[in-house]
């Protein structure tokens, strides 16, 4: 793994030595289950109670609204079907995007079999919502607008913000999936109206398995997993000590570091869109170039396909991926990039290459190169690009 | 997705090193197959001899690692075969050639077997001979247009 | 840690360190998304699958009948909720016992609100479901019968081979409820007819955050947790590979040496339950002594109080539980303890002593010389016994 | 529970070295209040002199681990204290003596002030005299004869 190049940040990141290292106490030695009544359970429930704190702060939350889930999957799924279960006599219409993860898009399309109709939003060329398009939207039976905080194919950022606001203005519940913006940019969830936000900590240096939802104080919403009294009785389960300790960990040091780390990997990212752009022909970027995360690029080659180029990156040491790696096993290329207006056959020859702050410039220097040579070689091989060239000398 | 692992190493070494690719100036025979739309169009050449013996097969391929390793294998098991042979030339044989494909990948194995299909009936049509038991091929490479209309 | 006496094996246990070693290189080295197009995500992906047949052959299930999910309390509610939305159409009636864990009762309560009838069925004082009750209580509605594999509280094994029998018989879905039982007894799905089984990795020295649902084949059941096409598009989330490669370590541990653990921990066990039984008077052990977990004990004295007991034993080194850990924060005595008829004053003294292969005589019987000195104080200070005292005197 | 960590030093202190324990003969007042079912009892002995002082106080308590400091805190806090200046204990009193109490425990120095008021209620009662502000104690420990007919 170490010599190899991961440019897989959004699928999946490394657990952070000081993680492991905060964590690893909490698996053999401190294993007790903080719910309990002895003393050695004490110590953990103080260390969970403190990472809680510790995330609550990021992101300007209360500790009390903060809930532990098993991750971004869950939490998502928590937040759309704990308000349409809690709100079902209130309404039955949900707003959401085209753009959306699955863990959204594919809740909402089992809310619909159940009786709810959802709006699922257009996005510009560039993966953005316009919020008036929300706006005109709510209609009195509307209980809750879900539009994620960025994109985890092509890095957009969505005007989160205004959204909230309109939200607030109609009295309707706001979530967002908030899994590829958490510890990567700037939260408030009171100055953004936020009443509900997932996030996952394994986006973050963090271990899978473990994500919160943030719910704010007095939202209606029912369990999604019941049981026994943890979270305050609002997400059954024994305490993953180890997780949450791990994950507020995580948040340290998102946090510690944030803005260098965005002027950091802003700049590789840059580099690498316009070397990429300018010196490989037949090529775009996907995504909005300004409002976006720092750590992803999202490119098309066209007339060549992305498995094939995957793998041949893969067999020099580059490790990406072609839009969302949940897609994986289907045959379809990624939902995002047809909202963007993208062709299929287009969308078909997309990568995404994800940045960290342990990515170099050499890496990606490294990576154009051998972007170059790759796409060359299946252009070469490909009947699309034969007929192409043909087309434009005949 | 996964299909590095699950990808022989038969495939892996048909994909990285694939046999026959490029085209045949003036081939006897030429189909492709596929669609862009879905991911994966591959061409076949052939040259036939005049006793319906195939001297020479090229591919060009667009699509994942399993479309290219099947398209080089297919090429592979046709060469020399003649006419009638290379037609049994089913999706099955290119699949244990290769040692398997995982199973979201066997629709590639079926698209080799129409390329060759496809070569074989251009050839047919312009040799005004029939094969027995060979299919016009479908064609549904119509989106193809769209994309060229696309900016890069 | 080390010096105490851990009595808690049923709350969680300890993180085994072959289990940590097998798990820690998934943290920070082997990193990736066992769904990604790349190599090192294939050597995850083997382990990951290893370890999935490791797990479905301990209860001669196959590979793709095993589902990973966050926990038991998780596993629970999919099986529940999974079944009831899938088959809504054929019918609406559950059945139930009064003793399952919260994560079982919890969601049949939440699915009586949503139109469904559930039947709690009784059981005898030793708790003990009586197959015939199951088989009375069926009818043509009924689409699940669900029926814990052993008792968290007072270690009560429940004839589950019969139950499962008397479910397929009659056409109906089975699910167990097997945390406190997987890796702990021989369980196999096919002989005992059992249809879904839920399980979780920290009550066999794994660790928290990841559990399983045994789903048979053919088995119609709705997702709990939509989104990405992970656990063949049935159970969303990027893979806890750590999770997942420990857990299945943890089955490989409790499996090699299961007979012999189940002999060790029953013979102090049961020199436990002789000895607080003969020399503490007015106390009485709880549950079936036969078909019994080989390391729960579990009590009550009269005249005292359970969290008095336990801190008084923390105070000593021993950590125990009163009830479930999960009831935490209410006032109420264990559901369990109600069930097999002890009135509440008497349910409230209880104490629950879970073992490990790691204990030892010596603990034993400190604990047995501990809770006669501590019973014997609480006692001098409580008026139920002071007025007992006078009682029988006067 | 987490009752422990969120317990203060004192709750623990005067749960593990509790004052007054015990019973006095000839009491001037006692009272039981709480219930079995609830997992709570408390019973509360008071010496009263002549000139009305709280002499001594001496308790025992069935209950969790702030049932036994708040009993203890109690009897602390009433003695040496005249019959009127003891009925002004509260339970807010008893709480912040003892540096507060989780939230589900503060039922518990509710439990210790009925047991003050139901010890100073029989003292009046025996004594015929009356006390201002004293209300009868609600009995609803009539569930404990259940308890003795049970089988250890
Ligand atoms: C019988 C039983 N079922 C379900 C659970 C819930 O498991 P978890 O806490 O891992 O979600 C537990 C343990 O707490 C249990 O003992
Ligand atoms: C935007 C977004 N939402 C949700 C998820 C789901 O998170 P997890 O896989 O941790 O459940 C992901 C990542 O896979 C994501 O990128």
């Amino acid at each position: 793994m170490s010599d190899e190049i991961y440019l897989d940040n959004a699928a999946t990141t490394r657990v952070a030595p000081e993680v492991f290292e905060a964590m690893k106490e909490y698996f053999s030695i401190e294993y007790g289950n903080p719910s309990s009544a002895y003393r050695f359970a004490g110590n953990i429930a103080k260390k969970v109670s403190e990472g809680r704190t510790i995330i609550a702060e990021s992101i300007g939350a209360k500790e009390n609204e903060i809930y532990f889930t098993g991750g971004g999957s869950e939490s998502d799924n928590w937040a759309i079907k704990g308000v349409a279960d809690a709100l079902k006599g209130k309404g039955n219409h949900i707003i959401t995007t085209k753009i959306e993860h699955h863990a959204v898009l594919h809740t909402c399309e089992f809310l619909e079999k159940h009786g709810f109709e959802v709006t699922y939003l257009d996005v510009d060329e560039f993966g953005r919502v316009n919020p008036e398009d929300v706006e005109k939207s709510i209609r009195p039976e509307t209980i809750l607008i879900s539009v994620m905080f960025a994109n985890n194919e092509i890095g957009t950022i969505e005007p989160v913000k205004k959204i909230g606001e309109i939200a607030k203005t109609h009295g309707v519940y706001f979530h967002t999936d908030a899994v590829q913006a958490f510890g990567h940019l700037p939260i408030n969830v009171d100055e953004m109206n936020i009443d509900m936000l997932s996030t996952s900590a394994h986006k973050i240096n963090g271990p899978k398995g473990i994500g919160f939802l943030y719910i704010r104080n007095g939202v209606k919403i029912s369990n999604l997993i019941h049981g026994g009294a943890q979270e305050r009785g609002r997400r059954a389960g024994t305490t993953n000590a180890a997780g949450i300790i791990g994950f507020a960990k995580a948040t340290e040091l998102a946090n510690a570091n944030m803005q260098e780390t965005i002027k950091y990997e802003s700049r590789l990212r840059d580099r690498l869109i316009k070397r990429v752009t300018e010196e490989i022909p037949y090529s775009r970027v996907n995504g909005d170039l300004e409002n976006r995360l720092s750590n992803n690029a999202n490119f098309c080659f066209r007339f060549i396909e992305g498995e094939s180029l995957l793998i041949m990156l893969d067999q020099k040491g580059i490790l990406a991926s072609s839009g969302s790696a949940c897609t994986s096993g289907s045959l379809d290329p990624s939902h995002v990039l047809l909202a963007i207006g993208l062709p299929h056959e287009i969308a078909h020859g997309s990568v995404r290459l994800t940045l960290s702050k342990e990515t170099t410039e050499e890496d990606i220097d490294y990576t154009v190169e051998t972007l170059k040579t790759i796409v060359e070689r299946l252009r070469s091989m490909s009947p699309l690009y034969e007929d192409f060239t043909k087309r434009n000398v005949g | 997705m996964s299909q590095v692992t699950e990808y022989s190493e038969k495939v892996m070494d048909h994909f990285s090193n694939p046999r026959n690719v490029g085209e045949i100036e003036n081939p006897s025979g030429v189909g492709t197959v596929g669609n862009a739309k879905c991911g994966d169009i591959m061409r076949m050449y052939l040259d036939i001899d005049e006793n319906q013996i195939v001297r020479e097969a090229k591919f060009k391929t667009f699509g994942c690692g399993a479309a290219v390793a099947t398209s080089s294998m297919a090429t592979e098991l046709v060469k020399g075969k003649t006419v009638e042979e290379a037609l049994k030339v089913t999706n099955k044989a290119v699949m244990e050639a290769l040692d398997g494909l995982p199973p979201v990948k066997v629709h590639c194995s079926l698209l080799a077997e129409e390329a060759i299909h496809a070569a074989l009936w251009d050839y047919a049509e312009k040799n005004n001979i029939t094969i027995e038991g060979l299919k016009p091929p479908v064609n549904d490479i119509d989106e193809t247009e769209k994309f060229y209309e696309m900016q890069g």
